[in-house]
Order: C-alpha cells, then structure tokens, then sequence
C-alpha cells in the first residue's frame, strides 16, 4: 500500500514536473528524438544496403556471347563444364529473340530501332551466375580469362570493377554508420543524463528541503528516475515516429515501387523500431541515475 | 530530549561556530536560545536535526546519538522533529497547502487525511483562506506562519523554530506563542531560537544564551 | 520624494493588497511604514521602485511617475534607490563583497573603486571580516546586514527597507538605526517597514501604518 | 571605457559561469560537438561523393570491341563517325597488345594466364567516352543501338545498368543527407538554446535580483550571450576536431592511398571547418538570444 502510494507520487511528480516546464522538456525530449532519429536512419540505410548487396551478390554474372548460328552440341558442352565449376551457381542460356525481347522491354522508347535496322542484332548468350561468396571477384576473373578463347564464345562481358567500387562504396557506408552510430548512442545517453542532471538542478533548492524535512533519498529522487523513463520513451516514440513519417515522404514514395535499388526499400522492423523505444527507456534510468549518484544525505 | 556533550563546530579554519557546548534540554521542555547574531543558534538547531555533522562533541536526541546513527536512519529522526527554518524553505513550486501536506506525504498517508490535516495546521496560524497560493504570492510573514504550520503539522516530539516571529507584527507573535505552549502542554519539547527580548520576558521560560559560540548563561 | 495618488494594486481577483492608498513622503524625511502581517507594506515598496505596477493611481518618486517611465529607463530609477529586501535577496554564487559592489559594478566604476566603497559598506555593518564568505556562509543576521550594506553603497537618494531587523538582536538594531540616521541627515529620505514597536517608539519619527491594504493612521 | 568594462564583464561572468558548473557545461558543449560532427561528417561524405560522382560520369564509357584483322581504313571511319556525334567526348583506339598489357596490370597474380593459353586472348577496342550531361544515359542506350552493327563492330559493352544504380543510390545518398543535415542543423540549435535556457533557468533567482538594482536588461543578458558564443565555438572546434581525428583514423588510413573510389578521399575544405566552427558561434547567439527574449524587465 505505502508502496503503491510512492509509486503513484513518483509517477505523479514526474507527470506534474514535465507539464510545468513543458517548453524545456519539449525541447529536451526532440533532442533525444532527432539523436534517436539519426541512429534510426542510419540501421535503416544499414539494413536496406546490406539486404540490397546480399541481393546484387546474388546476381554477379558472367556474360558470355555466343558465335552466330553455333551448333546446339558445342553450346550444350559449354553449359554443361560452366554448371560444373565450383564457382557457378547457375547457368542460363539467352537466345537472340529472348535479347531482342529483353531490349524491347527495357527501352520501351527504342521499339522498332531493332527492325529499322533490318535484322536481329542481338548475340544468343550464356549468363553465368558466380557463387555470392568470399572468392567471388577471384573467381569472376578466373571465369573470364578461362572462357575468353573457349569454342563457341564470341566476347565475355563482366561487371568486375563495376563491383569493386561498389564494395568500397559498402565497405565507406559501413564504417561510417558504425562509426556515427556508436557516436550518436552515446549522445543519447548524454542528452539525457544531461537534462536529468539540469532539472534536478534547477530544482536543488526543492531537494534539498525535501531531505530536511524528513523524505527518503529514494523518495526525493524516485520521480526524476520515473521523468527520466517517460522522457527516454517519449523521446524513442518521436523519433521512431519521425523516422516513419520521413521514409514514407522521401524514400519509401520515391523507391518502393521502382526496383533500381534491386529490391524493395522497407522499413526498420518492428522488433529494432521497438529497441529503439525501449533503449530510450533504459538511457532514461541509467541518466537520471547517473546524474542523482552524488546528492547528500 | 537533547543532550549535547562538549559540541565544538567550526566551519572553517578561522573560527569556531560553536565551543564547547554542553546544554541539555529536558523532554517536555519549552525553552529560549538567544544570543547576538552569528552566536551561533542557527548552527546548534542544525547539529539536533542533523543538517551538519560536530566537529567534536556529542549530541543524543530523544535517546538517538545523532553524531553516530546511520545516513539511512538520518529521515526516520528529522520525521519525528518539527523545524521553523529561519528561511521559511517552502517549496517554491507548490502551493502552501501541498507544502504543508508534504511531511504527510512523505509518510504514505492518505491523500484526503493528509488535505485535512494540513488544512487544519493553516487554519491554526490563520492562513487557510490561502490554502491555494504559492509562496512567493504570500507577505513575509505569511510564508513564515506557513513554515510553522509544516513544523506543527505531524506533532512532532520536539519542535525547533528559528526566529519564528521574525517577520511577525507582536499580535501575531503572541498568537504564535500561545500556540506553541499549546503544543507543548501537549508533550512536545520545544526550543525557540530568538531575538526578542519581550517576548523573552513576557513568557518567562527558560533560557539558553549563546556569545560568540560559547554558552553564556543558563 | 514619494508621492502616491490613490494607489490600488490587486494581485488577484478576490483581494487587494493596497486599496486607495495616498501618501507622501517628503525629500529628506525618515518615517516607518507598519501594520500587521500581510497588510501591504511590501507590496507599496515593490510599487515605489516598480517592481510592479499598481492596478490604479499614479505614484511619483523622486519627480519621476513610475507607473508610465518607460521600460529603458527602470534601471536608471532603481539605480537611484537604495532597497533592503525581506529576504535579503542576496547572489547566491558571489561572496559578499562581490554582492555589495555589484551596485557599482553594473554603473562600470573601476573594480578599484568598488572594492574599496564595499568594503567601507560593509565595515560600517561590522562585517568586514567576512567579506570573502557567501551569503549561505553567514547567519541569518549576518545576511541581512549585508543586504543592508549594500543599499546603502551607493548614496541613494530614497532608502527602502523592509523588515531590516527582523533578524537582528537589540543591539544590532540600535546601531543599524543609528545608521539609517546617520545616512538620512546626509540627504536619504528613509521609509523603513517595521513591526518592531519597541524601535518606532524609541526613535520618535513619524509612522505610517497600514491595515489591510488601507492607511490608517497618518 | 564604460563599454569596454562592460564587455570584460560579460567575458568574466561568462568563464566564471561555465566554469563554476563545468561539468554541465562540458556535458551541453559535447552534445553540441556530437551534432557538429554528425553534420561535418555528412559534409565529408556529400563532398566527396560529390566528387567523385562528378570524376566517375566523366568515365562513362562504351567500349566497341573490333573484328580480328579489321583492317586501319574501316577502324578510323569508324572513329571518324564516333568523334562527330556531339554525344561523345572522346575515342580511344586500344590495341590488342595494349589490352593485354592493361590486364596485366590490373591482375597481377594472373600475368602468366594469357600467355598458357598460348594466343592474345584480348581483343582490339574503341573506347568511346560520352559526354558527361543530363541527356548521358540517353546517349549511351542511342550510341549502343547505332554501333552494335556497324561493320568492323564485333561487340558493344557498355555500364548502363550499374550507372543507373549509382545514380540511384547517389539520390538517394543525397536526399538522406539533406534529410539528417537539415535536422541535424535544427537540433543544434535547439541545443544550444535549450541548454542556455536552462542556464539561464538554473539563474532565474540571480537574474531577478540583478535587475532590482538597477541592471539593464543587455547588461544582465550580456554574460549569456558571450556563454553561447563560447559554447557554440567550443562544440563546433570539438566536433571539426573529433572529424578531423575519425577522418584519420578510420577513412583516411583505408582509403586515402587507394583509389578504388576512383579518387582520393579528402577532408573538408578549410572553409567548411571554419564555417562549422563560426555557425557553432552564431547559433549560440542566436540560441542565447532566443532563451532571454521573455526575460521581464
Ligand atoms: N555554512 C557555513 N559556512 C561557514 N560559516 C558558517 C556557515 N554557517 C554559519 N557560519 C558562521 O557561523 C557563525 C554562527 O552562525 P549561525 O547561523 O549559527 O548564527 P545565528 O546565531 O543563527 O545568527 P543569527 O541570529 O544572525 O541567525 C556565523 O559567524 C556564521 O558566519
Ligand atoms: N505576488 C503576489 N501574488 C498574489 N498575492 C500577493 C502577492 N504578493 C503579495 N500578495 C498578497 O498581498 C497581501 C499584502 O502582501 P505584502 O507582502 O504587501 O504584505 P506585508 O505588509 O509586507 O506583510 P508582512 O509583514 O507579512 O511582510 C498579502 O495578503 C499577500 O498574500
Ligand atoms: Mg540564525
Ligand atoms: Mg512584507
């Protein structure tokens, strides 16, 4: 009962003490958000990229263009000593009018060059899928080199540089979240204890007559764990929130549709979108405790 | 009640607040510390409730050795001691009745109980029509009769006020006396810290008189 | 020196805390304000050196209509005014020296200068040897001598001073009279809010005293 | 005089102040600086990005693999048509031994290959570089058409589909960083003025009683705004300073000799820095300005 009652002062106290100076909780809790804010871009930039690389991994390919009317037997022997290289995960074979169509359906706006032209100038072809693991640029390669001369091939296409940048491009987004993101979780920690810390401040005073007159360390300071717990959260929800709103205007309008990303954008899921809440909570606890550790008996 | 041992204070290096202070207060006593300012009576008030710590010197208050007991015990005995602080130290923030409710609160008790009563301990130093203001809307000597109302509020077994009538016209300063002997017939010890002298005399109680830290007369 | 016209100030709806108030005070003249508890004598000093605007009337200090003085100009009639608060109001995070020459510093008189004027201020309230200390570092008296040094550093041509013995003994209070004597024959007019009847009896100067918002003796 | 003793006063109060609760303070300049560097670090990679965006399009490049034996006269027709479309910025006649050469060069490990198998595998090529404006893509689907029958021509290779997606993802990289950039902008703001409010808060009593005797309002108000200034600079020095360090240690050291992003990373231009710093300055006027408007008189 004496510990309901507590319990209800400190939820009450706290309530009162961010309604009175609501500007500066305001104030203190969009700080929170846009810290909660930033990380949360930046696990979903993380998360979509890494999804998207897992998938572009999945698709390096190997080209490889086929002479004019090659026997069906040579075709067959290539098919089937690329399927059994280790490297290869698959094998595909393009013939001219499955090229011609291709192009058709990708530069709508060219339809009839191909026929103005008078004949079907697009080569039958190989695509050779490579093996999405550590090896794979090696082996790409090796591919490349291996059935440059090969019976029946006309010209190898491959994507190899293309894709090296592409790693480095990763690699820089990688470090960079890693880096900004550890960052950014610490001043979110100091955000808060920082508030916590100026607002038993500002209201030192108050304690200290609190002590005087008889309450319990734990009494005085219950409400500001309670102020510290409400504004972590509150903060976590904004800035999920936010977070949600700004992928629905920018990026998930402009994107979801299209698949140029090679996959569809989607948003953070809904168990980190719910860490991120919750780890506003426990910034908010370990804060106001941090900031409450020195006050005198 | 109090038993203070040969209490020596100093702040800081220069001076001593207090010199070896032997007094004793017995329980159910009303008395009067007086003394020229900076004697010392402020910092005495301080050592019984435990605000500071003697530098030397024993204090025992209501059989606790408050230079000895636990931080953890340190609420328990404040509870049980009514204060009348020179500076009032009302909470700001919340109007007279919640300042008054407070000492209540922090016991737990019910929300309406603690309303009652603290409307009741405004009431006896006539300042219930305020109930609602805040502090800083009140006259100095409003503030000062609600700090009193707090000290009375949850009869305490002693009862210590610093300067009380300070800010109080002499009517009010009798009407407040009368209410302390009333609590004190009631089994509270209570020891007034004070400048005036009439009400000194009018009164007629004992006297503790402080000079320059030390104990001048009994 | 202080001429008011019919002066209401209501803080609220339900009472007034001044009520068609006329007084004057002339250049040059000392004189008591008194009357019980919560009868507004604070409330018309905060009115003479517009710390608020009366809800009606006009008051004119020193030539000057404060209830129409511009904003830019408040500092300049503060400045003119030396004023004891109730509660001292002394800055908590500079020691005493540093409060008393604050009245200069912000006139930009060299820090020579100030410090030499306060520490003649606040030798003459005897409390030089403190003059590094903070106010929370000083008793209560202590404070308020310090409030009342530095009102006076300045020469102002009006002394305001509410309740400045409140917390003084006797002998204390005698001398900072002597005091406020002493500054008024140099050409201060002097109003001092008192309940101390002992003290307005004892120096014979006229008294102005106030009942509920209302003057009712002259 | 009076002017000068006031502004010294302003400067001493405003250490003395960030001094006497330096704790709080070195807390708020911190978070000023993690916004700064958050800022300055999106500043870095836009530039740079920037950059090299603008060195890769200069490189988009169709390469027209030619016939065996093609003999001189058809090949510099050929460049002849190629360097009059207005399309195209430059041709580049490479040879086979040239070809061979370069991949010698970019795959060191595998110099012995070509020559196992025992005939230049490499094929002589045009390399074509297309203008680089609005209309590139454009281009390069239109120039793939054209030549992919013209005589001499054996194959056309061109990058299409990987620059389609850096574009995207350059967008996309864009619209993030404009989206946390101008938030992050606001958030220091709020920052700062949230953090001189509360100052100012924490001082409410003081302020008070300066203006009952006698202060002026820009007198009282002085320290403040010299306090934001000060802490604005100082988290703007920090956070170009904590850049500056993470620049070194983690993008500089990895990247800054290779050139797989197609060009060295760079730091900020010193002009950006100073102007982070003196933004940091100016918000903390402002900030400061902002929290004391509401002061009474
Ligand atoms: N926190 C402190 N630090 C340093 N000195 C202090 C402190 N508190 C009090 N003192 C000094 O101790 C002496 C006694 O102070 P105390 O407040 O006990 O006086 P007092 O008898 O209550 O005086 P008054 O009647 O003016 O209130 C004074 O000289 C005062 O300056
Ligand atoms: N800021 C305020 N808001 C509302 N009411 C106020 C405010 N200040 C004063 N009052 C009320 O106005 C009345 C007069 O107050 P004032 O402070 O002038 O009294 P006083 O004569 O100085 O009394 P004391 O001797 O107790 O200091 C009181 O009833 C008080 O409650
Ligand atoms: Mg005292
Ligand atoms: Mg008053």
């Amino acid at each position: 009962m004496a510990l309901l009652r507590a319990l209800r002062y400190f939820v009450e106290e706290a309530f009162i003490s961010l309604w009175r100076s609501r500007l500066i909780h305001a104030v203190s809790i969009g700080t929170i958000a846009v810290s909660l804010l930033v990380l949360g871009t930046f696990l979903t930039v993380a998360s979509n990229l890494h999804a998207a690389v897992a998938e572009w991994s999945r698709k390096i390919q190997i080209v490889l263009y086929l002479e004019d009317g090659l026997e069906g037997r040579i075709r067959e022997s290539l098919e089937r000593r690329l399927a059994g290289d280790p490297a290869v995960a698959g094998v595909e074979h393009v013939t001219q009018e499955e090229a011609l169509r291709r192009f058709r359906r990708l530069f709508p706006d060219l339809q009839r060059l191909p026929e103005d032209l008078g004949e079907n100038p697009f080569p039958a072809s190989l695509e050779v899928t490579v093996r999405a693991d550590q090896d794979a640029l090696a082996n790409v390669d090796r591919l490349v080199v291996e059935y440059t001369q090969a019976p029946g091939v006309e010209q190898v296409q491959y994507d190899s540089l293309w894709i090296r940048r592409l790693n480095t491009a990763i690699q820089l987004v990688r470090w960079i979240g890693g880096f900004l993101g550890g960052i950014l979780v610490i001043a979110s920690v100091f955000t808060i204890s920082n508030v916590i810390r100026l607002t038993a401040y500002t209201r030192q005073d108050e304690l200290d007559i609190m002590r005087l007159v008889g309450a319990t360390r734990a009494y005085v300071q219950g409400p500001f764990v309670v102020e510290g717990v409400i504004q972590g959260g509150l903060g976590g929800l904004a800035g999920v929130g936010l977070l949600w709103l700004a992928f629905r205007m920018l990026v998930g309008r402009a994107l979801a549709s299209s698949d140029l990303l090679g996959r569809a954008v989607v948003f953070l899921p809904i168990q980190l979108a719910a860490a991120i809440v919750i780890g506003g909570m426990v910034v908010g606890i370990v804060g106001s405790l941090v900031s409450l550790r020195r006050m005198p008996v | 009640m109090i038993q203070a041992f040969h209490v020596y204070k100093q702040y800081d290096r220069e001076s001593c607040a207090l010199s070896d202070v032997t007094v004793h207060v017995n329980k159910g006593e009303f008395c009067f510390l007086t003394g020229p300012s900076g004697a010392g009576k402020t910092t005495f008030l301080k050592l019984v409730f435990r605000e500071e710590l003697p530098s030397q010197g024993q204090i025992i208050v209501g059989g606790r050795n408050v230079t000895a007991i636990p931080d953890g015990q340190i609420p328990l005995l404040r509870r049980s001691i009514g204060v009348v602080f020179q500076d009032f130290k009302l909470l700001k923030r919340r109007t007279i009745l919640e300042n008054v409710a407070f000492v209540l609160k922090i016991l737990t008790v019910s929300s309406k109980e603690q309303k009652r009563r603290a409307f009741t301990a405004l009431k006896s130093v006539g300042l219930h029509h305020k109930m609602h203001a805040y502090p800083l809307q009140l006259s100095g000597g409003e503030q000062q009769r609600v700090a009193i109302a707090r000290a009375l509020i949850n009869d305490p077994m002693l009862l210590l006020a610093d300067e009380p009538t300070g800010n109080l016209d002499p009517d009010m300063t009798m009407e407040i006396m009368t209410l302390f002997q009333e609590v004190n017939s009631r089994g509270t010890t209570v020891l007034v810290a004070t400048h005036d002298r009439e009400m000194i005399q009018r009164l007629g109680k004992r006297v503790i008189a402080l000079e320059k830290g030390r104990v001048v007369t009994e």
